[in-house]
């Protein structure tokens, strides 16, 4: 046994998180900024910080992750972090040359109080930000929210300091996009072009973090939201947000500062997650939904149909985060899955409220949001009575060893495989990819443990 | 094949200081040198890295939790911070462990942390880590807890150290805890940690062991080496099949109870220098154990450091005993060479990784013909380039200072000296005075050829500009650094991780890099980085019009 | 062990074929056929045929597989069967109103000697066969070649009926679709649309054998190439023939016909078969290759670099059919991985030819193709010395299980699994589908089997 | 729940007749039967399928070599043609087979084929065939081998039987051989291959071992049973836990021996009427086995089948332990009864397919409380619709005739009377005498409801037509049905291979399969079909303008 120390015996812990389900506010900003075009992410606080971001979001993406560091020393630890921000602007700029420099704080800087305002203002006074070049930031303090939060947090900071609105708004909807994979953003941008809405979605990291290899490192390679379109979001009739824990934020904020109305849907995964985004863009951005995506619902139908003896009644236990469970929750219901135990780091009630009417027709149900809603108390659950499917991140793979269960990867970080940034998870081409995979999982593991009388040519 | 190369390096640092901001490529100057090993330069190492310049390095939280305390498998490590630190360090370092049975203790693959919280940071997370600390015991019932301290506990005044004096009288004793001051913000690279790691290791578990039954007249600690990619498997076996015990190893496939006596063995060999020369110092001074620098990184340096084993406990049984084992192994890995060879001889290599790795392989790399044109370490001091001697002249810079010193003095009870003069002479007239280095190490400097580029903490922008300028032919360094080389067609081979692959120490891990290395230069796919229509001679297909 | 009785001891077998690979040469007929729009399938033989086909289809797509047979009784074996598919054909227009019946023979109907040509003659002069409908044929003797053979006979036939020449060609290129998946062709066309090449590809399986679940059963679902465009297949200006083995004489033929050159290339699996393709469609089509192409080739580079050390050295055992085993060995040989074992049960030199060349640089590689060139031998050959992985369609799986060595499922039929007419394996983005399921293979087997020390959280 | 639906069937015939040509219509006419149990109507079965008209059928060797001789485990079943056909019976049809060890006989995963090519067409393929047996006897070393001919074998002039003979002596009669003239163009169906391999297997096997250690007083033949899904795995445990033993099963996970032994048994139970009653019979007038029409199909036929087995036994230990085991399995049966009930209790079926499992599955379904609106055979004969009573009705016609009948005459060495009037009157005391069908079946119309529609070798069009006139909330036939059923939103249960479920035989078998039911007519995802924007009903989202 991997995990030789985990019983099912629950103890109340009030103190001690064991194998999270979330990770801490500054590399989802990090992850966020990269959907800019142009755009060099700033981490002010200690080196360690930025290398254990830049490392995370590298395992997972396989791709290079480029971003900078305030290098904190003990000195700036006690004097402040401002002359480091300052000088790290001006080398920044001088030797990377981005358009923008996203900085965001970490729980150092933002223990010792760091004015992220007053330091950026200073960098400007200094004359180390180039005519026509953006240093924006936000405070992402690590012991406040998770992950989730930094992404969210941002987002906002995107529309906080370029979003603007002229007198002339335009027949464009904006898709503020959650947290998830470039492919995905990629598959909701080919949705958007087949049902030819004008779209702008932000960020977007599609051919940021899933370049092509053409023997040249890009620093910024050519993907991202471009500065004219972040600008122009202001000018938009409508925002699309997508995932309301990383999402709604920046919408509410479109809404307050350029007036443009909004409505925060589900991230994309799934069926009925699926039709309410196509439904929702298809009528604010006036368009119908034409017959090629009707056909894509129809065969990810057509896909459950014709495996849904293989799906039905199977327990899955689930964790990551909140905007990607509650869709994916729902998803696994649709299919006559059962979605029984749940963690997410991640707090909110908006989780657990969704998480109940999803679920409803579940009474075995475990779910559990925030602080030591982790995956050792998921785990407990699953040696009290054992499930047939584990969806999450790599960290499962310990779980679904010791206790040969199939597993599907999802979610942050992917360490161990490839091809998650390849293969959408999103709209009715992703939901069928998605299952897909469970149905391989599920199989795989029939083939695997049955017995060889049982074993057969057709499935 | 077999056509080296012929780089002319000495125009790099010109061409890359131009680019930077006056002051910084000032600084930066005095990390790029043009190596003579006949006349060794002075080189700029362990200090500060200048923000925004996109460094290598990591902080010391990572440096003692994550390098030198992470490797052990019965030790419960609670993270006292924000979940970061804790997640982020949470089994990315592929240090591998094996237990003897199903039931002893192994956490590696768990992570502990406080999950402090803004309360926490506003009244104090004290009461927060006690109770985890009592949680962690109920769940796990560990010999030991560790505890280690993220950015905020220092400046909040959370004194992890009290905390475990009173966790550990409220336990009877009965659980060995203790803390790091290791927040991420000491120091300037994970160096820092290491030296925390070090001086706790040192004062809450060496010596605390005296009851120790001996398997072998042979008995020698290994420090600097932390399994990653079975690297410490490989080297238990060779000292199994040649008789010596091998009483703890730092860190790597480690437990509480073999670092609890470390102080029994007679003999201290040091594979990093960097990450725990600190204990190997203590380790003499308190116990007269003397230490030698040695490396398992390579199969010619591997017998060396096993022949520096025979010479030292001069028995002639072991020596003939540890001479058959490296006449065996020898053969089947020079096979393995001459297997990979034609693929590798007359390749080039750059190697920037770690405080040691980016020395020690550039003997695995001579062993397959490949030249290093240009090496550095990411968080080395001057003495693991230029070697120990410069210590005396190394000034302490406020960053070094803040840096827990603590003073370590003959254990009088336990003291015994070995290193008579009489032993040393006997090493010398077998080794030849050069190879024995006892309380030495030479450095980097004394190994890489004359005008071999040498840069420490090379930053990103470097990185770029010597590849471009000089495409080598494989390049060494770790993750972050990985795919922005690999996009420019350069296989890069992490020498943190060894990416999936190891072990690379030891016979059986020489072998293992050979096939790896050959396998990389000879990487099919980046033949065809350009399409068919982006290529100029585009061959005209024949087609029946 | 499941094939217990096969041992590492080859025999000289001179009769008896253990474990095909392949099959007979009217279910390649039969799928071929459906990729004309609107046709419905027949089967002249006994009633078997047309159910083991149909059969044999419908496990593998999951989808309705429609086709008719002529329903021989002995009394027609004797007398001939001109009068059944007479009666045939008179029933298939009344009752299913197909276009066009696409008429095949069978060992059957080939061995007492039917004439195709005299019999359709005789419908029509019955007047069974209604204005504007067409009733077209192909002979497929079962004992000649394989289904291969059938598929490639067919699609012929689609040219022999339907292309005509006008004065006036047309800037098209003709897409000659070899035996692929409905995936494949969608994604070959979509590839040519992003080239804004103009194309017509017959036979075509997309949107037929792929199709949505809708609440109806279609007969003729929307897919498959067009009446109107397979006549205007003869106007090209020039045919693309992808597989030699199913296509070529398709391509011959219409350069007879009408005068339109050609060129067959490798049904467009892997790196290098994509570049030829698109190098041969660009020309043909006169049409610059787009950066979004050159993209896709480039994220396909990235991933198998990115892997390489996953893929280096594997051994491979293969089976299948010629034209997809051809540009599927060599692209492995492009990642580095050694194809070792290879059998197709289809006979012809071109097989030997390029295998020979790909694979010059394994010099312990075995290879064999026709008669009892069968899975037996190449279970032999693994039990002589074992794979790392083994590719192919089903059948394959029991030899995974017992030698417990990975598998990805690849040909025909896969009737354990579904999803294979999803995700494309043809193209960029196809060869990259491929890398990610040899990928997976491989690294769930290692997490499978290693030692508890050896399991990784990142590979 | 439970709203049982009223559907009018009677318009169907009128509805679906009028589309085919006139004279395909009036011949589909009589196949197409509103069921009247009470006047029982005649149907037409077992005539040739009008070419065109998208059957359901098979042919002849599938129903030789797939259906009846595919499940036996031991014997090298070599096919004498082209690839194709044994190619499409390799591993297609569920038989699940399980040796006694690792070390017996498995044949089921292999396909053997001689895999003519035009020159054995043309010259003669009794040669290639010959060398194909020696092959498979040095290769595989079988007990017994099989030849199975394939349309051109029979046309050209090959004789497999000859072929069998020859080789039997070149073996020295160390392995049995045995040919079949199970050409695909004979016969109008499967059921002319069932037939023949009926004929050869009493021929060439049964009979042939009479050295034979009971292990049970109660000795039974259980015929018409392929262990589809492990069926036969559920059945054989019901028996073993009776005590009664299973001397043969005709032919699910069968060997050669079990088949030669077959006559010893002291009692023939036959399950698939259709495909195997000739062999029944067969042993009635060889070695005066009595035989009973059973059904393991549903808890409370297989309680009544083995009931019939206690009443002809007539043991009151067997008895009390039958009635002891039905007990017990019954309670658990009817709990997940229950369970499913609330699902499927008022739902609606359909059924066609095979000879004999569209109805025995409507036990089944009336145990859910589904009612069958429709049932009919793909391969029966009037016999399995009427009843055997209207055998001698039966007019042969040409396609019939064709296929060989053999003479069976009593073996007076073995010959046994075991049904003398004294058993048979204890039966009936028992059971009552409708129950007992000695030598009898009753068939389908009896059991089917009045008004429903009973239609014999059901077409593609006239399925849809049902479904789109009735749609039954399931609707149960084979794998070329399933997915054009399914598009249309009926879930579609495959009764030849039970999709991936089963076992359904038994008690366990009947839980199978009230689970499965009850999850296929509530499957989710039906409902969703329609798109948001397809739907009249578009519910309004609310949003923030």
């Amino acid at each position: 046994m991997l995990l030789r120390h985990t019983t099912p015996k629950e103890i109340d812990r009030q103190a001690l998180t064991i194998n999270p389900a979330k990770t801490c506010q500054p590399i989802g900003a990090m992850y966020a900024a990269l959907g800019l075009h142009g755009c060099l992410p700033h981490s002010h606080g200690s080196q360690g910080c930025c290398s254990y971001h830049r490392s995370a979001l590298t395992r997972h993406f396989k791709e290079p992750v480029m971003a900078a560091t305030s290098s904190f020393s003990e000195g700036s630890s006690v004097f402040g972090g401002s002359a480091n921000l300052v000088q790290a602007i001006d080398t920044i700029f001088t030797v990377y040359n981005p358009d923008i420099i996203a900085a965001h704080t970490t729980c150092l800087s933002e223990t010792i109080g760091d004015d992220m305002t007053q330091i950026v203002s200073k960098a400007h006074e200094d004359g180390v930000v180039p005519e026509g070049k953006h240093v924006i930031y936000c405070n992402t303090p690590s012991y406040v929210g998770t992950h989730v939060t930094g992404y969210a947090n941002q987002v906002t900071a995107f529309v906080k300091f370029f979003s603007k609105a002229t007198p002339k708004k335009r027949n464009v909807v904006n898709l503020v996009a959650g947290w998830m994979e470039p492919a995905d953003m990629r598959e909701i941008k080919r949705m958007a072009n087949v049902l030819e809405a004008r779209t702008i979605m932000f960020p977007d990291m599609s051919d940021v973090l899933d370049a092509p290899l053409d023997g040249k490192h890009h620093m910024y390679p050519k993907g991202g939201t471009t500065i004219p379109d972040m600008v122009a979001t202001g000018d938009s009739k409508f925002s699309i947000g997508l995932g309301k824990y990383t999402t709604e934020d920046a919408c509410i904020l479109l809404d307050n500062k350029c007036k443009v109305k909004f409505e925060v849907v589900d991230i994309p995964i799934g069926l009925k997650a699926t039709d309410r985004f196509i439904t929702s863009l298809s009528r604010h951005a006036n368009v119908p939904v034409p017959d090629a995506i009707t056909d894509e619902r129809g065969r990810l139908i057509d896909f459950i149909a014709d495996n849904h003896g293989h799906f039905y009644g199977k327990r899955v236990a689930l964790w990551g985060d909140p905007d990607t469970l509650i869709p994916l929750c729902e998803f696994l219901v649709s299919m006559d899955m059962r979605p029984v135990y749940i963690v997410t780091g991640t707090p909110g009630k908006p989780f657990d409220e969704r998480m109940a009417a999803i679920l409803k027709d579940i009474p075995e149900v475990k779910f559990m949001s925030g602080e030591r809603a982790d995956m050792f108390r998921m785990h407990q659950w699953i040696k009290q009575e054992g499930v047939d499917l584990l969806i999450g991140n790599t960290y499962g793979k310990y779980i679904a060893r010791d206790e040969n269960t199939p597993f599907v990867r999802l979610g942050f970080p992917i360490a161990d495989r490839a091809g998650h940034n390849f293969n959408p998870k999103t709209g009715y081409v992703g939901a069928t990819n998605l299952a897909i995979d469970i149905l391989n999982a599920l199989l795989d593991h029939r083939d695997r443990t049955c017995a060889e009388e049982k074993f057969e040519f057709q499935l | 094949m077999g056509d080296k190369k012929k780089v002319d390096l000495t125009t790099f640092k010109d061409a890359v200081l131009d680019k930077y901001p006056k002051k910084v490529g000032k600084k930066r100057a005095k990390a790029i040198i043009n190596n003579d090993p006949d006349n060794m330069p002075v080189i700029q190492a362990n200090i500060r890295t200048i923000p925004g310049i996109i460094t290598q390095r990591g902080c010391t939280y990572a440096g003692c939790k994550g390098v030198v305390l992470g490797p052990t498998r019965d030790i419960v490590n609670i993270t006292h911070g924000p979940i970061g630190c804790g997640f982020y360090s949470w089994l990315t370092r592929r240090n591998q462990t094996k237990t003897e049975s199903d039931q002893d203790a192994n956490f590696i693959p768990y992570c502990f942390s406080t999950d402090m919280q803004d309360s926490n940071i506003v009244f104090g997370g004290e009461e927060k880590l006690k109770q985890a600390i009592r949680e962690a015991r109920e769940l796990f019932n560990p010999k030991a807890i560790a505890i280690f301290s993220t950015c905020p506990v220092g400046l909040i005044g959370d004194d992890v150290h009290r905390v475990a004096r009173q966790m550990k009288e409220e336990f009877n004793n009965e659980v060995n805890i203790f803390g790091f001051s290791c927040e991420g913000y000491r120091g300037v690279s994970q160096s820092a940690g290491h030296h925390i790691a070090n001086n706790q290791l040192y004062k809450n578990l060496i010596g605390n062991d005296d009851n120790v039954t001996p398997k072998s007249k042979f008995r020698v600690n290994l420090l600097g080496e932390y399994n990653i990619g079975g690297d410490a498997f490989e080297i238990e076996r060779i000292f199994e099949k040649c008789g010596v015990e091998l009483v703890s190893t730092f860190s790597g496939n480690s437990t509480v109870s073999s670092f609890e006596q470390a102080h029994t063995a007679d003999l201290t060999l040091v594979m990093c220098h960097r990450s725990i020369n600190y204990v190997a110092e203590m380790l003499e001074t308190s116990f007269g154990i003397p230490w030698f620098k040695v490396s398992f990184i390579g199969a010619q340096a591997s017998a060396k450091a096993m022949r520096k084993v025979a010479a030292y406990f001069n028995d002639p049984e072991l020596t003939e005993r540890i001479e058959k084992v490296i006449a065996e192994e020898l053969k089947i890995v020079e096979a393995a060479r001459q297997v990979a060879l034609p693929k590798t001889n007359g390749k080039t290599a750059m190697l920037f990784v770690g405080g040691s790795r980016a020395h020690h392989y550039q003997d695995l790399f001579e062993e397959l013909g490949v030249t290093t044109l240009s090496a550095g370490y990411e968080f080395g001091h001057r003495d693991d380039y230029e070697g120990r001697r410069v210590i005396p002249t190394i000034q302490i810079d406020a960053d070094s200072r803040n840096i827990e010193e603590i003073t370590v003095t003959k254990d009088e009870a336990r003291f015994k000296e070995r290193m008579t003069p009489d032993v040393l002479k006997k090493m010398e007239d077998a080794l030849g005075k050069d190879e024995v280095e006892y309380n030495d190490y030479n450095g980097l400097m004394a190994q890489i050829g004359k005008g071999a580029l040498v840069i420490d903490d090379l930053s990103h922008y470097e990185m770029e500009k010597l590849i471009e300028l000089y495409h080598p032919d494989i390049f060494c360094a770790g993750i972050k650094e990985k795919y922005a080389v690999q996009k420019m067609g350069i296989p890069l081979k992490q020498l943190h991780n060894y990416d999936s692959g190891g072990p690379y120490a030891g016979f059986q891990g020489a072998m293992n890099f050979y096939n790896d290395i050959a396998m990389m230069v000879s990487t099919s796919i980046f033949k065809e980085i350009k399409a068919p229509w982006e290529r100029e001679e585009v061959v005209e297909a024949s087609y029946v019009y």
